[in-house]
C-alpha cells in the first residue's frame, strides 16, 4: 500500500489532466485532452529553453573561468527575461531585397516544426500527448521540416553569406539524418515498435538493479553515441556549427535576423536540441524510467527531465571544449564513418537478438563494433596524415 | 616566384575550366568577427572554394610615420606603443635600439636584462592569446582565448605594476628603461615564469592532441621555405616553414647571446606548424626568463649621458631590427641632426607576412581562410599604421 | 585511436569547470563595481598639477614653462602664460599659467609630460571613472579641475611622492643655504 | 649582424656581374655606419637578381623598402658683383653690389631597400633608388619580381609618396583609398582642414 501515494505522484499531471477533461462535455473530451497536452507542451519547454540558455551560458563561463549572467534576479535566472525584452525591443530589421513573406515565415516554421515533434514524446510513465504506432517516423518527418526553415531563412535574406549558411546546413543535416535514423533503427528492431510509447515501455523492467535499457548493450551504447553525434549534427550544435559558423560566414542563415525573430530562431534551435535528446532518451536511455530497480519511487517525468537536462549539460560542455569542423571533413566524417559504423551498430543488434544470454554475446558484440572503430578511425586520420608531429630544434 | 607563376596557372585554369554556373564574390570584412580588426579579403569563392583573395586595409590608417616625424625622438615613444597593441614593449624596444644605433648610445647591463624579461613576457602573452584567437577562428567558442587571457592577466598585471599601464607600457627608453623594477617584482615575474610551464601543458592536453583541431590545421595553408624567405616572411611564421632565422640567435641583439635558448623548426609550414612553433617558443621564452631573472645585476637602468628630451643624433641613418613575437620589427630611421627623425620607417611584421595570404588560400574554403588569417598572427594597428 | 585528444579535451574543460568553484586561481573575474582590485601604485591615466599648501592659485608649482606642451606627444596640452609673476616653492618670481587645459579625450596617458617637466608640477593620476556625455565640458580639464593637492598625490603614489618631496626640500635647504650668509651679510651691514 | 662583406667589395662585384651597372657608395656618417650603394634605374632589377642569387651574398631577403622624400632644396648665398649703376648725374660708374643668389636643388624621391641574408645570416647591405624629380617623373623600377616581400612596401611607397614602381605586378593605393589624389608623406604635403570633411572623405 505504501505504493499508492508514490503511484499517485507519478501520475498526477495525467490524474489532473483526466480530472479538468470530466468537466466539460463528452463530445469536447478528446479536443479539450489534446488542447491540455499542447498548453502544456508550449509552457513547459519554451521555459526550460529560458533556463538552458542561463545554464549554458554559466556553464560555458565556469568552463572559462568567468561567472557567467549573475545579474538579474537571484544566480541571474531571470537573464532570459531581460533577453526576451531585449529581443522585443530591438529594431525588426528586414534586408530591404530580401524575400518578405519567406523571411518572415522562416523563423515561424522552424518553430512550429519543432514544437510538433513532441508529440510523440513520453516525457513520464503514461505521458505522451499522441501515442502515434509510427512515433518514431511521425518524430524524423515533422524534424525534416526544420531543414526547409533553415533554407527558407537563408534563400530569402538575399545574403552571401545567409546561402553559403543555408547550403551548409542543408548537406550537413541530410546527411546526418542517414546515420541518425541507422542508429535509431537498432532499437526499432530490438523493440519491434515504432511507437515511442513501446520503445520507452520496453525498457522500464529490471534485471536485479539494473535496467534493461538499450544503452546497457554493446551496440545500444555505440548506437546511443552515434545517434547523439548525428543528433549534435542535426541541431547544429557545436562541434558541428557550420551553417551557423560565426567566426566564418558570420551566423549564417540568420545572418539578416535581428529582434524577435532571431530569438524565434533560438527558441527553435533549443527546442529541436531538446526534441531529439529526448528522443534519444526514449530510445537508448530507458524513457521515463529510473537507473536503478530502486529508484522506482521517483516519479517518472523527474527522470525524464533529470535524464534530459544532463544530455544539455554534455551538449554545453562539448561547446565549451571543441572546435568547428570544415564541410569537407563533416562530409568525410558522416558517410565515411557515421554510415558504416550504424550499418554495423544494426548488424550487431541483429546478432545480439538472436545469440544466446551469456558472455559470448557481449564479445560477439563488442568485437564486432570495437575492430571497426579502431580501424575506421585511423582511416580517417591517416588518409589524410593527421597526427601529432614532432620538431626539430636549432641551437 | 613560383607562387606569382601558380596565382596565374589557377587563374588560367579558371577560365579553360569554363565554370558553371556563378562565381560568387565576397567582401569578407572589413567587419567581420575573424578578420582580427577592420580587415578585408575580397575573397572570389567557387562554391566554398577560393579562387582569388585579395587583402584590402588601410582602415584604421593613422599615418603613424608622419605622426613620428613631426613628433621628437622621445615623443614617438608612446606611439609605437600603437602599433601592435599586444606587444607594447617589443615595439618600444624596436624602436630605442634603432635610435640607439642612429645616435650611438650605449645601454646598461641591467637595463638590458629588464628589456629582455619584458620583452619575453610580452611574447608569451602574444602567443598564448594568438592560439585562443587562432582556436577562436576555428570555432571554440573562446575557452581557449579565455584560458590565455588568463594567464595573460597576470603578465599584464605585472606590467601595470612596473610600468603604470596594462598594454600601452611606454617602458623603454633610447639609453635603457624608464623606471627600475624592484626585487619583489622580480620575484613575481619569476613566480610567472615557475609557473607558466604549467599552464602550457594544460593548454596543450586541451587542444594539441585534439583530432578536431589536427583535422583544421594539418595541410591547411602551407607555405614552402622558398617562398617564405622570398615574400619576407618572418617570425614564427617563418620558422614554421623550417627556415632557422631568429633575430634573437642572428643579430644577437641587447644580451640574447648570454642565454641558451633552441630555436623550434617546422617541416610543413602549415597552420598546425605555425600553432606548434608557437607553444614550442613559448616553453623556450620561459627558459630565457628564467635564466634572466637569475642573472640580473643591479646597477643603473638608463644611460646617464643621454638626452632624452631634445635628442639630436647626427645626421645619418640607421636600420634596427628585433624579433618581435609577430616577426622583425624594424625601425628606419634618417636624422637631419635635427630634434626629429627625418624620416621614420616602421617595418611592421604583420603587414608583410600577410604578402603571402592569397597564395597559402587558393584552392582552399572559407572556413580555412579564417583559419590561415588566424595563424599569420595580425594585428591591424600595425599593419595599418 | 579516434577520439582520444577530444576526451582528453573534455577532461580539461571539466577539470576547469570544476576548479572554478574552489580554486581562487581559475575564477580570476572579480566583480566590479562592487569588488575592485586594489590599484597598482605605478598606475598612471590622467595628468593633473599639484599645488602646495591650501590654494590653489597660489601653490600650483606649475610655472608655464610650456616644456610639456611641446613635448606632448598628441599635443593635448594647452597653456598661456600670465603677465604677472608670484613667488614659487622656494621663494623666486616665477610666472605661473593663467590657462592650463588638458583635452583627457586626446591625452593618451603616456606620462611623458610627467618625465620632461622640470618642476615636479605635473603628474599621473589613477581615477578612471570618468565617464560622462559632455564632450568638451566633460573631457576639456581646465586648470581648476586638473588642480589637486600635493597629499592627494601622497594618497595616490605614496613611494614616488615621497621622492618628489625630498628633492623639493633639498633644492629649498640649497636655496636656504645660499640666501643664509646674505641675510647675514644683511643683517651686518645693517 | 656586422656587415660581413663591404659596400665596396659589393659594388665591385655587381659591377663585375652586370655590365654597365652605376653604382655610387653613399657613406653613412652616423654610429650605425650602414653605408648605401645607389644604384642605376637600367640595371636596378638585373643588380637585385645578382644580389639575391650570387653565392657569396645570397641577399635573399629584402626586409624593409621604405621611400623617402628629399625636397627641392633653396640654397641662399650672398654674392658680390661687379655692376654697371647709372648715377642720377647720368654717369655709368661700376659698383659692387652685393646680390642674393639663389640655387635649387632639384629634389627627388627615393626608395630604400635593407637587404639582408637569412642563408648566411649577414647584412644589411642598404640598396637606394633615386627618382629623377618630384613631379611626373617620380619612376623606379621595381624589385617585386626579385624579391616579393617588396609587394606591399611598394605599394605603400607609391601610395605614400607617390613612387611609380615599374614593373610592379598590382601597383595601387594600400593604405589610402582609391580616389585619393595627394601623398600624404612627402614633406609638402598639407593635409586638409579637420572640419572639411568632404575633403577627408573624397
Amino acid at each position: 500500500m505504501t505504493q499508492a501515494p508514490v503511484q499517485q505522484l507519478d501520475q498526477i499531471f495525467v490524474m489532473l489532466k483526466h480530472w479538468l477533461v470530466g468537466y466539460v462535455p463528452a463530445a469536447a473530451q478528446p479536443v479539450v485532452s489534446s488542447l491540455l497536452s499542447v498548453v502544456a507542451i508550449l509552457a513547459l519547454f519554451p521555459a526550460l529553453f529560458a533556463f538552458t540558455t542561463v545554464l549554458e551560458r554559466k556553464g560555458l563561463g565556469r568552463m572559462q573561468n568567468r561567472y557567467g549572467p549573475n545579474r538579474v534576479g537571484p544566480f541571474g535566472l531571470l537573464q532570459p527575461l531581460a533577453d526576451g525584452i531585449k529581443s522585443l525591443t530591438k529594431e525588426d530589421v528586414v534586408p530591404r531585397t530580401a524575400d518578405k513573406a519567406v523571411h518572415f515565415m522562416a523563423p515561424l516554421l522552424l518553430v512550429a516544426a519543432s514544437f510538433l515533434a513532441y508529440a510523440v514524446l513520453p516525457v513520464g510513465r503514461n505521458m505522451a500527448a499522441v501515442n502515434l504506432d509510427a512515433g518514431v517516423l511521425y518524430f524524423f518527418a515533422v524534424g525534416a521540416v526544420a531543414e526547409l526553415a533553415v533554407f527558407m531563412a537563408g534563400w530569402s535574406s538575399h545574403n552571401k553569406y545567409s546561402l553559403l549558411g543555408a547550403m551548409r546546413a542543408i548537406a550537413q543535416m541530410i546527411s546526418y539524418e542517414v546515420p541518425l535514423i541507422l542508429s535509431s533503427l537498432a532499437v526499432i528492431m530490438a523493440a519491434g515498435s515504432l511507437s515511442t510509447v513501446e520503445i520507452a515501455g520496453r525498457q522500464a523492467g529490471y534485471s536485479g538493479i539494473w535496467p534493461h535499457w538499450y544503452v546497457l548493450t554493446p551496440w545500444g551504447l555505440a548506437g546511443f553515441l552515434l545517434f547523439m553525434i548525428a543528433a549534435t549534427a542535426e541541431t547544429n550544435r557545436s562541434p558541428f556549427d557550420l551553417p551557423e559558423g560565426e567566426s566564418e560566414i558570420i551566423a549564417g542563415y540568420y545572418t539578416e535576423y535581428s529582434g524577435f525573430k532571431f530569438a524565434l530562431f533560438f527558441l527553435g534551435e533549443y527546442l529541436g536540441m531538446f526534441a531529439i535528446s529526448g528522443l534519444g532518451i526514449t530510445l537508448f536511455l530507458g524513457g521515463w524510467s529510473a537507473p536503478f530497480s530502486f529508484l522506482t519511487w521517483i516519479p517518472s517525468w523527474i527522470w525524464f527531465f533529470a535524464k534530459l537536462l544532463a544530455l544539455i549539460a554534455v551538449f554545453i560542455w562539448m561547446r565549451g571544449t571543441l572546435p568547428r569542423l570544415r564541410m569537407d571533413q563533416l562530409m568525410n566524417f558522416a558517410w565515411k564513418f557515421m554510415l558504416p559504423m550504424a550499418l554495423l551498430v544494426m548488424v550487431s543488434a541483429g546478432v545480439w537478438r538472436f545469440l544466446p544470454h551469456g558472455v559470448l554475446r557481449w564479445i560477439v558484440c563488442f568485437v564486432m563494433i570495437a575492430v571497426p572503430y579502431v580501424l575506421l578511425g585511423r582511416g580517417l586520420l591517416q588518409g589524410k596524415k593527421i597526427g601529432k608531429r614532432t620538431y626539430r630544434f636549432a641551437e | 616566384m613560383s607562387a606569382m607563376v601558380t596565382r596565374v596557372v589557377l587563374e588560367e585554369e579558371e577560365s579553360a575550366r569554363g565554370v558553371e554556373g556563378e562565381l560568387l564574390e565576397i567582401s569578407m570584412g572589413p567587419h567581420h568577427p575573424s578578420t582580427h580588426g577592420v580587415f578585408r579579403m575580397d575573397v572570389r569563392l567557387d562554391g566554398e572554394r577560393v579562387t582569388r583573395l585579395k587583402p584590402v586595409f588601410g582602415y584604421l590608417h593613422r599615418n603613424h610615420e608622419k605622426i613620428a616625424e613631426k613628433a621628437s625622438y622621445l615623443a614617438a615613444i608612446p606611439y609605437t606603443d600603437r602599433l601592435d597593441y599586444l606587444c607594447s614593449m617589443t615595439n618600444n624596444w624596436g624602436y630605442a635600439l634603432a635610435v640607439e644605433k642612429l645616435a650611438g648610445i650605449p645601454v646598461p647591463e641591467r637595463a638590458e636584462y629588464i628589456r629582455v624579461i619584458t620583452a619575453e613576457l610580452t611574447r608569451l602573452q602574444n602567443h598564448a592569446s594568438l592560439i585562443g584567437f587562432l582556436l577562436q577562428d576555428m570555432g571554440a567558442s573562446g575557452t581557449p582565448l579565455m584560458y590565455a587571457f588568463r594567464e595573460r592577466e597576470k603578465i599584464l598585471d605585472l606590467f601595470e605594476s612596473l610600468t603604470g599601464a596594462r598594454m600601452m607600457c611606454n617602458y623603454m627608453r633610447f639609453g635603457g628603461v624608464r623606471v627600475d623594477c624592484s626585487s619583489e617584482w622580480l620575484e613575481a615575474a619569476q613566480n610567472i615564469a615557475s609557473s607558466f610551464p604549467q599552464f602550457l601543458d594544460e593548454y596543450e592536453q586541451l587542444l594539441t592532441g585534439n583530432e578536431i583541431l589536427m583535422a583544421r590545421t594539418q595541410g591547411v595553408g602551407a607555405l614552402s621555405a622558398e617562398l617564405a624567405v622570398n615574400a619576407g616572411i618572418t617570425g614564427p611564421m617563418l620558422r614554421a616553414s623550417g627556415v632557422n632565422y631568429d633575430l634573437r640567435k642572428v643579430d644577437r641583439y641587447g644580451i640574447y647571446d648570454r642565454f641558451t635558448f633552441r630555436v623550434p623548426l617546422g617541416d610543413h609550414g602549415d597552420v598546425y606548424d605555425r600553432y606548434m612553433i608557437r607553444l614550442l617558443e613559448m616553453r623556450e621564452s620561459v627558459k630565457i626568463l628564467e635564466q634572466a631573472l637569475a642573472a640580473i645585476p643591479e646597477g643603473p637602468i638608463i644611460d646617464p649621458k643621454t638626452r632624452l628630451r631634445g635628442l639630436r643624433p647626427k645626421a645619418g641613418e640607421a636600420y634596427g631590427r628585433i624579433e618581435g613575437p609577430k616577426g622583425e620589427l624594424g625601425f628606419f630611421l634618417i636624422s637631419d641632426g635635427s630634434t626629429n627623425p627625418y624620416r621614420y620607417k616602421v617595418r611592421p611584421p604583420s603587414m608583410i607576412n600577410l604578402t603571402v595570404l592569397e597564395d597559402m588560400c587558393l584552392g582552399r574554403n572559407v572556413a580555412d581562410v579564417v583559419v590561415i588569417l588566424g595563424s599569420v598572427d595580425i594585428v591591424m594597428g600595425e599593419v595599418d599604421r | 585511436m579516434l577520439g582520444e585528444g577530444i576526451v582528453k579535451g573534455l577532461a580539461e574543460t571539466a577539470r576547469n569547470f570544476l576548479g572554478s568553484f574552489v580554486d581562487e586561481e581559475r575564477l580570476t573575474t572579480v566583480e566590479y563595481p562592487e569588488e575592485r582590485l586594489p590599484q597598482a601604485e605605478a598606475a598612471r591615466n590622467f595628468p593633473f598639477l599639484i599645488y602646495d599648501g591650501d590654494d590653489a592659485e597660489k601653490g600650483l608649482r606649475c610655472v608655464a614653462c610650456q616644456i610639456c606642451e611641446k613635448e606632448c606627444p598628441p599635443r593635448c596640452i594647452h597653456i598661456e602664460k600670465s603677465k604677472d609673476k608670484k613667488p614659487d616653492y622656494v621663494g623666486k618670481q616665477q610666472f605661473y599659467p593663467a590657462v592650463f587645459d588638458i583635452d583627457v579625450s586626446v591625452c593618451m596617458s603616456c606620462q611623458i609630460c610627467v618625465e620632461v617637466c622640470p618642476f615636479e608640477a605635473i603628474r599621473m593620476d589613477t581615477q578612471f571613472e570618468l565617464s560622462t556625455d559632455d564632450r568638451f565640458g566633460g573631457l576639456l580639464w581646465t586648470k581648476a579641475e586638473l588642480a589637486k593637492t600635493n597629499e592627494y598625490y601622497h594618497s595616490i603614489h605614496p613611494t614616488e611622492a615621497g621622492e618628489t618631496d625630498a628633492r623639493l626640500d633639498e633644492e629649498k635647504a640649497k636655496v636656504a643655504a645660499k640666501a643664509k650668509p646674505a641675510e647675514a651679510e644683511m643683517q651686518a651691514k645693517a | 649582424m656586422t656587415q660581413a662583406i663591404s659596400v665596396e667589395e659589393i659594388k665591385a662585384a655587381m659591377e663585375a656581374a652586370v655590365p654597365g651597372c652605376r653604382a655610387e657608395i653613399l657613406r653613412n656618417e652616423s654610429p650605425s655606419a650602414q653605408h648605401s650603394l645607389l644604384i642605376d634605374h637600367e640595371h636596378a632589377v638585373n643588380v637585385a637578381a645578382f644580389l639575391r642569387d650570387d653565392m657569396a651574398l645570397r641577399l635573399d631577403f629584402c626586409s624593409c623598402v621604405s621611400g623617402v622624400d628629399w625636397p627641392d632644396r633653396e640654397i641662399t648665398e650672398k654674392v658680390k658683383v661687379k655692376k654697371t649703376v647709372t648715377t642720377p648725374e647720368g654717369e655709368a660708374q661700376e659698383q659692387d653690389v652685393e646680390e642674393t643668389r639663389k640655387t635649387m636643388i632639384p629634389g627627388f624621391l627615393e626608395a630604400v631597400y635593407h637587404l639582408f641574408s637569412i642563408e648566411k645570416k649577414h647584412g644589411p647591405v642598404v640598396l637606394r633608388m633615386r627618382t629623377v624629380n618630384r613631379g611626373g617623373d617620380a619612376r623606379l623600377p621595381s624589385l617585386t619580381p626579385v624579391w616579393r616581400s617588396a609587394e606591399f612596401q611598394e605599394r605603400e611607397a607609391f601610395d605614400l609618396y607617390g613612387i611609380v614602381f615599374e614593373g610592379h605586378p598590382d601597383l595601387r593605393r594600400i593604405l589610402m583609398w582609391e580616389g585619393f589624389a595627394d601623398y600624404p608623406m612627402r614633406k609638402d604635403y598639407v593635409p586638409p582642414a579637420e572640419d572639411d570633411v568632404e575633403a577627408v572623405a573624397k
